[in-house]
């Protein structure tokens, strides 16, 4: 046993050392470091749709498959490299894990963070390793709104979009809603996106009233007594910002008892589940897609491509978090070639890259994007709810409403939550 | 009126949950003092369990009310299959480590476990509600319970007055019994400690995968599902007194109650009731509302 | 086998003061963090010793981290303040709980800390304010006049958790050759003794207790510093649990094999996520599984051996 | 003469059986006195109501004039009551002479310098009078029966205590070194000036070496005088000797 252990301790020394040396690579290659959960209760509706997204959108550029405005190879010409990481695991190991990225695999770009928790931390350390850092789906507003940074971009608009669209959607087609109540997760995306939407309907609705608000434990599973709670309420209106198993498990859990007949629920979050879950869904919901993503993205020929490619490869439609990704790899594929163009055909620097990216508008699977807010790094974006119907044993969503980039997103410079309180002041 | 309903059936139901993920736990620890984190890997194992032999029935064209069948036999057969190989490979050669020793053990197991789903049965969500919207619903003032919930109720009334009985009334029962009380003199009095620890720990995993079984058709089902749960029922089983079946059933109606009444009147604290109820509880009584004796001479 | 065993270990410590200039800046970062770990799970073995481990140390990790980012909010950001108040902060409430969690003993303690852990937790969760889940990021930390974050900042920081760590392995290690070590190793064995020889055992616990919650809060504090940024998380009882899994894995035989199993853990560690992304967890439980059967004592008796030998 | 130790209508019952049944009792300094009975008796009740393991249902314990009545173990042993036990309580990691150093840690804790100085004289004697010196190293698990029993006694004798407690100081002891372990032990006891209570199965062990005799039966005190006088009691013959001549087979 004595030679056991000292040869166990001798492969994994050496074991340490094999990864911890650099992996060489091509030179002329433009390297993504790509962040996504592949382990964790995100991975399942977030984490593995995005990473799938990032496998084939970049397996297609490099190919030069893709259509449209993106139909150059790799980036700018030089093919993509893609070094995976796992989001799962505590702040501290993601900040690791990005120095990792950045210093010993020497990423040019990272694409990445779902959590929010995970993009605040890491902000910061990209400002300090002074590396172009583009974050594709985390949805606190405080991340742009309370620091300005240089190398850090977010390609998808933040949360408070999904609430206030929310409401508004409400208020256009229940202009009547007397109460309503909300279930949200308790933690920091569930409290933000609650509070965004009490907000919002104060300023639209402002003589609906709350009757309850429940705030579950993340990842609780039962929700039994806080549907009954909801029943019991009696709201014309259930705001949730449910996701993942948790918003599989609250429909499961609430359709049969009745729960979307009496009240018009809605679910921003609600299309991850549509794919999986779509016929447990009762007609008359209101699903959003924190953008204009799947369901709702327009008819374009890289849409009609992504999806197509998409299902090709994974049997299933791709998902917002695919959407996300992609925004966020075609963004820096756009402000990677804009820069290069700038610098005469030479490889761009992280400086011409940022230049190039500030404030920048491109054409993405979900539409136009403008990186218009926190002086060029924040996107907004058109966003869209519709209700679901059953047709022929398929789940559509009709009565889709559309609201302009403007209208949901608050002017540069103006907080989310300031300009909610403010009753929308442009 | 109708709330003070609503909170005794909310309470009711999600105690009943709360036992049958809970009382495995509590076996196993009682007789092998174990406090075995992979209880919530092997709940997770239980679900998917149900999801595959379910689709087989589904896909072998069963009948359709016979796939309640398919779904309670998940119990037996994991635990058989992992219930043996945890103890025998892992648990049993390390039997006379310390308790915290033990526990991390079966954490590394947990681990293990958790990623083994994730190979075999891949990341995406699996749905099996058929068992839970089959029986339809009921409406009780004027809340609808799906009869799904009362069968887990009725559930766990079985395993927990089975367990009684078996405990109480046959041989083998007050065999373990003995165990429990005091290994040592047990073994004297000639207990087969070996196969009794092979028998509770195979039936202590049964458990959990029955209740992540019965719990499948109500979730989705992902490898992460054990997580919450093992804390939760950790929550339970020291509430009531490691080790004591009477206390878990205790402690799961003690938590089901405090934490139906927080919902429907102050849904704020929620979030810590039960490690609040947790906390009080071992403040007034360390072991526990019902730590069961054990010999102790000088 | 001491004087040798002396030796090995300055070599080590020597070898870790030059890490800046032979570590490069990620491998630091990873260093930094086992360390400050490393001094969590010292005071985590010091319970152990005495026969009691915690499965809710995190709390005061969390603590430690918390109430530097509530100095740094409201402006202070000097090093020594954050450190000296972050590590008071800890101590007073490890003599609040301690005197109810030094009742308990076995698994109990255990739940108990982690019950404790888990309402501090939620605690954090309900605070909008300070950011919930998502925690705060907090920068421009300094002492003195030296920066300790940023590009600037890694190596003072680097360098001030190392000198801490081996100010706390030599505390520890004269405090486990006192009276007091002796008694700690007795109580481990037998508290029913104890009381009988005249000595309170809860004291002892006490004692013992608020010397780690110490550890640990600023433990928390150099993470914080060096991470830049403080969540919820930090009190987690993942977070507890890989305390425990550290001083298991060292082994409860000296001082330095705590931060030798924080130090192999965060490599374990950051090896499963580079090799295996997708499994870094079935490879994280299979190293502590072997740890367990193979080398009970820990990775220090395997030193040991090793060093016996040569 | 002064009392060392009193109880004043000492009960304490476990559910239907009486365990001490109005036990009034004084114990005068520097005597050594046996406690007999058969098992259940209420030998061992009676020591761990003395020495504060169990809290009485009514009655009182004065050590001198102290009242000690509910106090903890550990402050009762601070007060200068040890004791030993029928299973020996050592710390088994823990080397022969490290259990004592932690014996006589814990007693310097209230002590003097010249306390201090006796203590270690204490401890020194203890280690060579139950010839314990050649394992003084050896971890204190390794040991065989007799000298567990032996160390678990040293360890109580440590803090030069004034009363000694000492719970069936021969079982596990073999036949051959029992006498000889009791007397070193009640040597040492006199030599300290400590009012020893022994708990003892061996009538000849008892007749030797005891001052005073106090037979039990059913929680009470059913005959105390000197040893010849006990032994000598009808009713002890009844109901004790003649049990323990069955149960061990030599007397």
């Amino acid at each position: 046993m004595k030679s056991f252990s000292l040869r166990a301790l001798a492969i994994a020394v050496s074991a340490t050392l094999a990864a911890v040396a650099p992996a060489t690579q091509a030179a002329e290659s433009v390297k993504i470091g790509v962040v996504t959960f592949l382990s964790g209760p995100a991975a399942g509706p977030f984490g593995v749709p995005a990473r799938n997204a990032a496998e084939i959108l970049i397996e297609e550029l490099n190919a030069g498959k893709v259509p449209g405005p993106h139909a150059t190879k790799g980036f700018g010409g030089a093919p993509i490299q893609m070094v995976l990481v796992d989001e799962f695991g505590s702040t501290t190991t993601q900040v690791s894990e990005y120095r990792n990225l950045v210093q010993r695999q020497n990423v040019d770009i990272v694409v990445g963070y779902i959590s929010s928790g995970n993009c605040l931390a890491i902000a910061p350390v990209a400002e300090e390793l002074k590396k172009v850092t583009v974050i594709f789906d985390c949805g606190t507003p405080r991340l742009l709104e309370e620091n300005a940074y240089k190398y850090v971009f977010r390609t998808n608009a933040h949360s408070g979009m999904d609430s206030i669209a929310a409401a508004l959607y409400v208020a256009s087609t229940k202009p009547g809603t007397k109460s309503y109540a909300g279930i949200n997760q308790n933690y920091a995306w569930g409290q933000d996106c609650w509070s965004d939407f009490e907000g919002t309907m104060k300023a639209k609705l402002p003589a609906a009233a709350v009757t309850t608000s429940q705030m579950p434990k993340l990842f609780a599973g039962q929700y039994g007594t806080e549907i009954s709670a909801l029943l019991a309420a009696k709201p014309d209106v259930i705001h949730s910002s449910f996701w993942d198993g948790d918003l599989e498990a609250l429909i499961l859990q609430a359709a049969p008892r009745g729960l979307f007949k009496k009240s018009t629920v809605i679910l921003t979050a609600g299309e991850t589940a549509i794919h999986k879950l779509g016929n447990a869904i009762p007609d008359g919901t209101v699903i959003g897609a924190r953008g204009p993503h799947s369901v709702f993205a327009p008819d374009t020929e890289i849409n009609r491509w992504f999806q197509k490619t998409y299902r090709d490869r994974f049997n299933t439609p791709p998902n917002y978090a695919s959407y996300h990704m992609v925004q966020a790899i075609l963004g820096a594929k756009t402000a990677y070639e804009k820069a290069k163009a700038a610098a005469g055909g030479a490889d761009p620097t992280q400086e011409q890259i940022i230049a190039a990216f500030e404030g920048l508008t491109y054409e993405s699977a979900s539409g136009k994007v403008e990186m218009r807010n926190s002086k060029g790094h924040q996107a907004i974006q058109e966003t869209a709810y519709g209700t679901t119907k059953m047709v022929k044993g398929q789940l559509t969503v009709t009565n889709v409403k559309r609201y302009p980039a403007d209208m949901v997103n608050p002017p540069e410079g103006v907080k989310s939550a300031d300009w909610i309180a403010s009753g929308f002041k442009r | 009126m109708s709330e003070a309903v609503a909170i005794f059936l909310d309470g009711s139901i999600y105690a009943a949950w709360l036992f049958l993920v809970a009382v495995g736990l509590t076996l196993v620890y009682g007789v092998m003092k174990i406090v075995n984190v992979a209880h919530g890997a092997t709940y997770t194992v239980g679900a998917y369990a149900a999801v595959s032999l379910c689709g087989a029935w589904a896909a072998g064209g069963g009948n359709e009310w016979g796939i309640y069948l398919p779904l309670v036999l998940a119990a037996p057969v994991v635990g058989l299959i992992l219930g043996p190989i945890l103890e025998r490979l892992f648990l049993r050669p390390l039997r006379d480590e310390e308790e915290t020793v033990l526990m991390l053990v079966t954490y590394a197991l947990f681990l293990i476990l958790e990623d083994s789903v994730k190979f075999i049965w891949g990341v995406d969500p699996y749905f099996l509600s058929e068992p839970y919207l089959l029986p339809g619903g009921i409406d009780i003032f004027d809340l609808t319970y799906p009869v799904y919930n009362f069968g887990m109720l009725i559930a766990a009334t079985v395993v927990g007055v089975g367990l009684a009985w078996f405990l109480s009334k046959s041989k083998s029962g007050r065999i373990v019994r003995a165990v429990i009380h005091d290994r040592e003199v047990a073994m004297a009095m000639g207990a087969n400690v070996d196969r009794i620890y092979l028998a509770v720990f195979s039936f202590g995993c049964a458990l959990a995968a029955l209740g992540g079984a019965l719990t499948a058709p109500t979730v989705s089902v992902i490898p992460s599902m054990g997580v919450e749960v093992i804390v939760l029922a950790f929550a339970v089983v020291v509430i009531g007194g490691m080790g004591s079946i009477i206390g878990a059933l205790l402690g799961a109606l003690l938590v089901g109650f405090v934490r139906a009444m927080a919902v429907h009147l102050l849904p704020e604290a929620e979030l810590f009731i039960i490690y609040l109820v947790m906390a009080t509880v071992l403040l007034v009584r360390p072991s526990g509302l019902f730590a069961p004796a054990e010999a102790r001479k000088i | 086998m001491p004087q040798r065993m002396l030796a090995g270990l300055s070599v080590l410590v020597a070898i870790l003061a030059a890490a800046p200039w032979w570590m490069p800046p990620w491998m630091l970062f990873i260093a930094s963090g086992a360390l400050a770990k490393g001094m969590a799970a010292l005071g985590l073995m010091l319970l152990l010793r005495g026969g009691l481990v915690s499965f809710g140390h995190a709390l005061y990790f969390g603590i430690g981290a918390y109430a530097a980012g509530l100095l740094v909010l409201s402006g202070i950001t000097e090093f020594v303040v954050l450190a000296v108040l972050g590590t008071l902060a800890t101590l007073v409430l490890a003599l609040i709980l301690g005197t109810f969690v030094s009742r308990y003993r076995g698994i109990f303690f255990g739940l108990l800390s982690m019950a404790l852990s888990m309402v501090f937790y939620g605690l954090l969760i309900k605070l909008q304010s300070l950011g919930s889940s998502d925690g705060f990021n907090l920068g421009g930390i300094h002492l003195l006049s030296i920066p300790m974050q940023g590009t600037a900042g890694q190596v003072p920081t680097y360098l001030m958790t190392l000198v801490l760590s081996v100010l706390a392995a030599i505390g520890i290690d004269k405090f486990l050759r006192s009276r007091y070590g002796l008694l700690t190793k007795a109580l481990r064995d037998n508290e029913l003794r104890v009381e009988y020889l005249g000595q309170s055992v809860r004291q002892l616990v006490l004692l013992n207790y608020i010397i780690a919650a110490g550890l640990a809060g600023l433990a928390g504090v150099l993470s914080a510093v060096a991470v830049g940024h403080i969540g919820p998380e930090m009190a987690y009882w993942t977070t507890s649990g890989e305390f425990v899994f550290m001083v298991i894995l060292g082994g409860l035989g000296h001082v330095a094999a705590a931060f030798i199993g924080a130090g192999v853990l965060s490599a374990v560690q950051a090896v499963a996520y580079a090799v295996a992304p997708n499994s870094w967890q079935f490879i994280v439980g299979a190293s502590l599984l072997a740890c367990i059967v193979f080398l009970p004592e820990g990775l220090w008796s395997l030193l040991k051996r090793v060093g016996r030998r040569a | 003469m002064t009392t060392a130790l009193s109880t004043q209508g000492l009960c304490r019952s476990f559910g239907a059986v009486k365990g001490a049944d109005n036990i009034n009792v004084e114990f005068e300094a520097g005597t050594v006195v046996a406690l007999i009975g058969t098992n259940g008796a209420g030998k061992t009740t009676f020591l761990n109501l003395v020495t504060g393991y169990l809290k009485p249902d009514s009655g009182s314990v004065f050590l001198g004039e102290r009242n000690i009545t509910g106090m903890e173990p550990r402050d009762i042993t601070r007060l200068g009551v040890a004791r030993s036990f029928q299973i020996p309580q050592l710390f088994d990691q823990l080397t022969v002479d490290e259990n004592l150093e932690v014996a006589e840690i814990i007693a310097r804790h209230a002590s003097t310098a010249s306390q201090t100085k006796e203590l270690s004289r204490v401890r020194a004697l203890a280690l060579e009078r139950f010839g314990l010196v050649p394992q003084r190293d050896q971890l204190a698990k390794t040991l065989p029966g007799g000298a567990r029993k032996l160390l678990d006694i040293a360890m109580a004798v440590v803090s030069h205590p004034s009363v000694l407690v000492l719970d069936e100081p021969t079982s596990g002891v073999s036949a051959e070194e029992k006498e000889s372990v009791v007397e070193t032990v009640i040597e040492l006891a006199r030599g300290l000036n400590a009012m020893t209570l022994f708990v003892e199965h061996d009538m000849e062990v008892v007749a030797q070496y005891a001052d005073r005799v106090l037979a039990f039966f059913e929680g009470r005190i059913i005959a105390d005088g000197t040893a010849a006088e006990v032994l000598d009691s009808p009713e002890v013959r009844r109901l004790i000797v003649g049990t323990a001549l069955g149960a061990d087979g030599h007397a």
